[in-house]
């Protein structure tokens, strides 16, 4: 890993104007990404994970959302002042992104051909001719039996599995810096999930490219990311490496969150562990930590003032009361 | 009633759909969604069934409940045979069998209110007095842990989790005798996921419920069920205790299943079994075993035979596995 | 953080914000100024349409009160016509025909359509389903004027001919429109959960599946009212449309002889009220869509 | 020989259709249609006199009797001659379609080019004011009635009160020149009418295809607006288009444009078959059946093969 990040990510807030008033659905969060290595974002539905995604690409639908503060550097360029025709150059080129139906994510009327060469001869100025050749060999990199062949399909005659798989070759075809992948697994099946997190992490290791995977899968997360941030209701309220991070996890809500994920068990217990209540309405944010409802450590001080994300030991996290003996360092 | 009859006895079951085409919409194809299915549910207990989109397990669980209508096969519900019940007929057994559903904002009728929703079962059936239904009503919103003050709420005033409470309760207005749930939890977010698994598993121990539980995730299964059933392409493969078949998988899909599941445990190094391939049609299953296309442990025989099942386990806890590395031919 | 016992997570009612959809899109509604304008707009018809009604004004739209092609003047506001009617009163009396024209067409034909698209749907792939595709599809390929035409002639000098043929024939916009809905519905879960329990399968249509395409039928009768008033006009002016009384659309067929002699009156008071009236019911008509609109009012 | 095929099939699949059709029309242009039993006899017939001229009409015969003779003459094209007139209804028809044809055909493709056109441009700037003008404009011209539109233009454009640039009515027609003095006004009275109602149906469409996954896709992977628009909604937005246009081709050809023809007195189909309507003119309306049968089964047809072209999920298995 080098010094410096890939990606940085600082004090990002993502609005979105509603009919009952302006809404953060992400709030000030800051992250880096660095060379060859997955990140993961983990968090509920409504946490703001896939809006961070988007922004990265400048995708936020606008209007109604915009970005309301902060910045993203991409190699020491801010994307989030970027204007539109600068930011398709990004795209697709430096930093791609794959979503999570592969059902519909690729458009119907067009063979995978010109899908795929269509992006190629854009990002990297190739003849047709060429163009095709690549998509060919990137189909194969993806695990596509018979490319050229299946390279004049159109998507509805392939599985599911097989358009996530060509999803993935159109993003990697034009070599980008950064994959955003998100929630890649969800609509595919036990069986195929496991082909596609082993591909993406084969692929990323093979391209050394960074990847930003978002799910609210944590099993996935502990199977292909160095690095995870756990989201909160458009907050990190943890981030770490992974071992740290599930090992002992320091935040109640990352503690809460890995105790209620159904898993197998050597014994069926008689009661799962759960998180009591729910997310807050981000239109009615309580006063404090955004979590002190629903939490069990949550004292006086959660309530009144909202917590910073402090790094102690080996984790950042958002919380006055964390789990673990480890005292957390002063706060600046 | 004795012991040993099951409350649920399903026989050879099956559900084609007919694939129209040509001028005359003919049938030209089947889609062999279940496909002789048999199985038993006792009284109070719970079975998951478990398999990926598309196995047929869903068709399965709608077609015990008349849902759907079966193309072939039995279902008994103490020892009578409804498939063949005629609407009035059926009538007082729909009393005793109900559904919870997946999608809990599909679940339930957006123009109702909570106790619209929640009455009209006992309306139906007549249970009661009106005012005793109104006592009901609220009584069972107590019973899935929310307030009565929500009465007269409606359902896209709640969250998820809550919606899927208020199904539950409905499912629970004709004391059944047997709950199909297909799906309860898939659709909600983890920690929301375990406050209505702990649901389900307190109403079966309180009520005596026996539940078919579906769902596409073991681990999810294991917390709810005594016995679990692995389906594949519209077949059972794999009916076990919940002990056996955690402790030790037989069928090389179960076992492939159960390595697929991303574990929340960084390096814990397991040895995925990699399937290779999608899940075939099911309006062209594979011949032989259905499994054979992408097995690790795929022989000659395979391709050409139907395993039958052999029961690995004693007389008291069967183990039923469907596959030719068990068979006694082997 | 440990397990809860159940009884700690009982939900407590959401605090914030109790709305039916229709509070809601009631809500949605009042915040859009041209929809709020365009209602107000077609309530002032309605009045003048009741007025109408119940004798206040607009009574002697018939008498001849003044020579040929007087000019507007204090006695006669818009003059009067070639044998001397009042225009102003005559185009008032009309207001009356494009209601009566209107509500009875939009209402009629949106509950019939409601009717047998919610059937077709329900028992879509089913013969009832294909009888009704049939019958929508040859009402639908026969050209509207002839087909009003061939009623009128058919039907002999009732003067409900029109209204039989524009009911006969808009009905199926909404059929179909409900037809597709209510197959999406169909499915929906809360559909199997009423035959789980037992629900006869006309009491889930008339009270689970079609009280949910309230939205689509209240739009589109507001369609077919302004369509049902633009076809009176023309039918009218065809000389298949309103038989005694009188409308804009009467109106406008003397005058095509009017104004080519340069007496633009009666033309300019039937145009103008009718496009008023149509104006402000379509736009009226979208916002309502807006506010109803399922995919907005879902979220938050 | 698959669309060989294809087509058999669904001309078989449209007899239905057909049935339908002509039954309707039997029921309410013959069955129920005008009694011309005392247009045939004097004053003062006698009830012998009558008796005979129902017997000689048919109309004492059965329903499906009648029904299968109207039918027959239909399949054997055995029309005759008009009764008004006396010319033979092939003529008639041969003379009055192409008119009615010439007549609406450049609205026709005006109002549905300049349609998508603007639709696409309110679509791209979707909530701007380019959307705000072209739906409120939309909006005015979907809200003033047809019949108002073809006075005023004809006021404005045809009489001595306005430009007085073409003639006010009629379609003597012998050059390119006079096609267009005779054809301008109405086909810009239709594309005025016709353009807010589809300025809105395409841009409702294509909102509607923007609003895809693989439209997100597309933005994600860089690609530029224009061929966003032009290539990859617009593709995908051709089957609603497509049946749009199709379906009006029968309306066309068989009523024209009955109002214009009507009011400027142009001697095309839509009048002629009104004018049969009204006198009961039997032969000409079997024809004018006959015609819309047979092109909507053609039209359903051509719509199903040019679905198959645009979208390759459509089979024509």
């Amino acid at each position: 890993m080098t010094a410096t990040p890939l990606l940085k990510v600082t004090d990002l807030a993502i609005e979105f104007s509603t009919p009952q008033g302006r809404v953060r659905a992400v709030d000030g969060i800051s992250f880096d990404v660095y060379e060859n290595e997955t990140l993961g974002i983990v968090g509920e539905s409504g946490c703001g994970k896939t809006v961070t995604g988007l922004s990265l690409l400048g995708l936020i639908p606008s209007p109604p959302g915009r970005i309301a503060a902060g910045s993203i550097e991409l190699a020491g360029r801010n994307l989030a002042k970027l204007d539109e025709a600068a930011m398709r150059e990004v795209r697709g080129g430096e930093i791609s992104m794959i979503f999570q139906e592969p059902m519909t994510a690729l458009n119907p009327v067009f063979t995978v051909a010109s899908q795929m060469t269509d992006v190629i001869i854009r990002h990297k100025g190739l003849t047709r001719a060429q163009a095709r050749r690549e998509a060919i060999d990137m189909l194969g990199k993806v695990g596509i039996p018979a490319p050229a062949r299946r390279l004049d399909d159109y998507p509805h005659q392939m599985s599911g599995g097989m358009r996530q798989r060509v999803m993935i070759a159109m993003a990697l075809a034009c070599g980008p810096k950064l994959l955003v992948a998100d929630e890649p697994t969800t609509a595919l099946d036990v069986t195929t999930q496991a082909q596609v997190i082993e591909l993406i992490g084969q692929l990323q290791r093979e391209f050394r490219m960074a990847v930003i995977l978002i799910t609210h899968d944590l099993g996935v997360v502990a199977e292909t990311c160095q690095r995870a941030l756990v989201m909160y209701c458009g907050r990190i309220a943890e981030q770490a490496q992974i071992e740290p991070l599930f090992r002992s996890p320091r935040h109640p809500y990352t503690h809460g969150l890995l105790d209620s994920i159904p898993r197998i068990r050597d014994q069926r217990l008689t009661q799962l562990p759960t998180i009591a209540g729910r997310v807050p309405d981000l239109l009615n944010l309580p006063p404090g930590c955004r979590f002190a409802d629903r939490c069990t450590r949550a004292q006086e001080d959660c309530r009144t003032a909202e917590p910073e994300l402090t790094q102690a030991g080996q984790s950042a996290f958002a919380c006055y009361h964390p789990i673990g003996h480890q005292p957390a360092e002063p706060v600046a | 009633m004795s012991e040993a009859a099951p409350l649920l006895q399903v026989d050879g079951l099956r559900k084609y759909f007919p694939v129209r085409g040509g001028l005359f919409r003919r049938v030209v194809a089947q889609v062999r969604a279940v496909d002789d299915v048999t199985l038993q549910l006792r009284r109070g207990q719970t079975f998951g069934l478990v398999g990926e989109s598309g196995c047929g397990k869903s068709t399965l669980g709608r077609s015990i409940i008349r849902l759907q209508e079966p193309t072939g096969g039995r279902v008994l519900l103490d020892g009578t045979d409804i498939t063949r019940l005629g609407r009035q007929a059926l009538l007082p057994y729909r009393r005793r069998m109900q559904m919870i559903f997946q999608d809990p904002y599909a679940s339930l009728s957006p123009r109702r209110t909570v106790a619209q929703t929640l009455r009209e079962p006992l309306d139906i059936h007549q249970i009661g007095t009106p005012k005793e239904r109104e006592h009901q009503v609220s009584q069972l919103l107590d019973v899935v842990g929310m307030s009565a003050r929500v009465l007269n709420r409606y359902p896209h005033e709640f969250s998820g989790g809550q919606r899927q409470r208020i199904g539950i309760a409905r499912a629970l207005s004709l004391k059944p005798d047997l709950i199909v749930a297909d799906e309860p939890v898939s659709a909600l977010d983890v920690s929301v996921q375990s406050q209505i698994l702990n649901l389900i598993a307190d109403l079966q121990r309180e009520h005596g419920i026996a539940f078919l539980f579906i769902a596409h995730d073991l681990a999810v299964i294991q917390h709810v069920s005594d016995v679990v059933g692995v389906m594949y392409l519209g077949k059972l493969v794999e009916v076990a205790d919940a002990t056996a078949l955690y402790s030790s998988p037989k069928h090389p899909y179960t076992r492939a299943l159960m390595s697929a599941i991303p574990q929340p445990e960084p390096g814990s190094g397991r040895q995925r079994i990699m399937l290779e391939g999608d899940v075939p049609s099911p309006m062209n299953p594979p011949s032989g075993c259905p499994f054979h296309t992408r097995c690790p442990d795929a022989m000659a025989k395979c391709a050409e035979l139907t395993p039958q099942f052999t029961n690995l386990g004693s007389e008291r806890s069967p183990h039923a596995v469907s596959c030719h590395l068990y068979g006694h031919d082997s | 953080m440990n397990a809860q016992p159940p009884a700690s997570d009982t939900i407590a009612a959401p605090p914030e914000r109790r709305e039916s959809l229709w509070t809601k899109a009631a809500y949605k509604f009042r915040r859009d100024r041209v929809g709020v304008w365009s209602l107000a707009v077609v309530l002032v018809y309605m009045a003048i349409a009741l007025g109408v009604v119940f004798g206040w004004w607009a009574t002697s739209w018939a008498e001849l009160e003044g020579g040929k092609w007087e000019p507007p003047s204090a006695e006669h506001w818009f003059g009067t016509n070639i044998i001397g009617q009042d225009i102003f009163d005559r185009a008032i009396y009309s207001t009356r025909t494009s209601f009566e024209v209107g509500l009875v067409v939009a209402i009629l034909a949106t509950a019939l359509g409601a009717v047998l698209g919610a059937l077709a749907g329900f028992f879509s792939g089913s013969w009832t389903d294909e009888i009704i595709l049939w019958f929508m599809g040859v009402l639908d390929s026969i050209p509207f004027i002839l087909f009003v035409a061939a009623i009128a002639y058919s039907l002999g000098d009732t003067p409900y001919a029109m209204h039989v043929a524009m009911i006969s024939t808009f009905w199926i916009t909404a059929g179909r429109l409900v037809r597709g809905e209510v197959i999406k519905l169909r499915g929906q879960e809360y559909v199997e959960a009423a035959h789980a329990i037992g629900v006869p399968e006309l009491t889930i249509i008339f009270r689970h599946v079609l009280p949910n395409t309230s939205h689509i039928l209240l739009v589109q009768a507001t369609i077919t009212f302004v369509a049902a008033i633009k076809s009176e006009v023309i039918l009218s002016f065809l000389g298949i449309g309103v038989k005694d009384g009188m409308s804009w659309g009467l109106m406008i067929a003397e005058s095509t002889q009017e104004v080519l002699a340069g007496f633009f009156n009666n033309f300019l008071a039937a145009s103008v009220l009718l496009f008023g009236l149509v104006m402000a019911f379509n736009l009226f008509s979208d916002a309502l869509q807006d506010a109803l609109d399922p995919r907005t009012v879902a979220e938050s | 020989m698959e669309l060989l095929q294809f087509s058999v099939r669904k001309l078989i699949a449209g007899v239905p259709l057909v049935i339908g059709v002509t039954l309707i029309s039997f029921l309410l242009m013959v069955y129920f249609g005008p009694d011309k039993t005392f247009d045939l006899l004097g004053k003062n017939p006698t009830a012998e006199q009558i008796a005979e001229v129902r017997e000689q009409l048919g109309y004492n015969k059965p329903f499906l009797v009648r029904y299968g003779e109207y039918v027959r003459e239909l399949v054997t094209f055995n029309f005759g001659a008009s009764e008004s007139t006396g010319e033979p209804v092939t003529s008639l028809l041969a003379r009055t379609i192409p008119v009615s044809v010439a007549l609406a055909l450049p609205g026709f493709i005006l109002g549905n080019l300049l349609g998508v056109a603007l639709g696409l441009l309110a679509a791209y700037y979707r909530g701007g004011l380019a959307d705000k003008f072209i739906m409120g404009s939309a909006a005015i011209g979907m809200s003033i009635s047809f019949l108002i539109v073809i006075i005023a233009f004809q006021i404005i454009f045809s009489s001595s009160f306005g430009l007085n640039l073409f003639p006010v009515r009629g379609w003597d027609v012998n050059s390119i020149g006079d096609y267009v003095s005779y054809v301008t006004v109405p086909t810009l009275a239709t594309v005025f009418v016709a353009l807010g109602y589809n300025t809105r149906f395409y841009r409702s469409v294509i909102v509607e295809e923007m609003s895809r996954d693989h439209v997100r896709t597309a933005r994600a992977f860089g690609v530029p607006p224009a061929p966003l628009f032009y290539k990859l909604i617009l593709k995908n937005a051709l089957i609603p288009i497509i049946t749009r246009i199709m379906f009006s081709i029968p309306v066309i050809i068989i009523s024209g444009s009955l109002l214009l023809e009507q009011y400027f007195g142009i001697p095309g189909v839509g009048k002629a078959t009104y004018d049969a309507i009204v006198t009961g003119d039997q032969p000409v309306l079997k024809a004018v059946v006959a015609l819309t049968a047979i092109l909507l089964v053609i039209v359903q047809l051509l719509t199903d093969i040019l679905y198959r072209a645009v979208d390759p999920r459509v089979s024509l298995k």
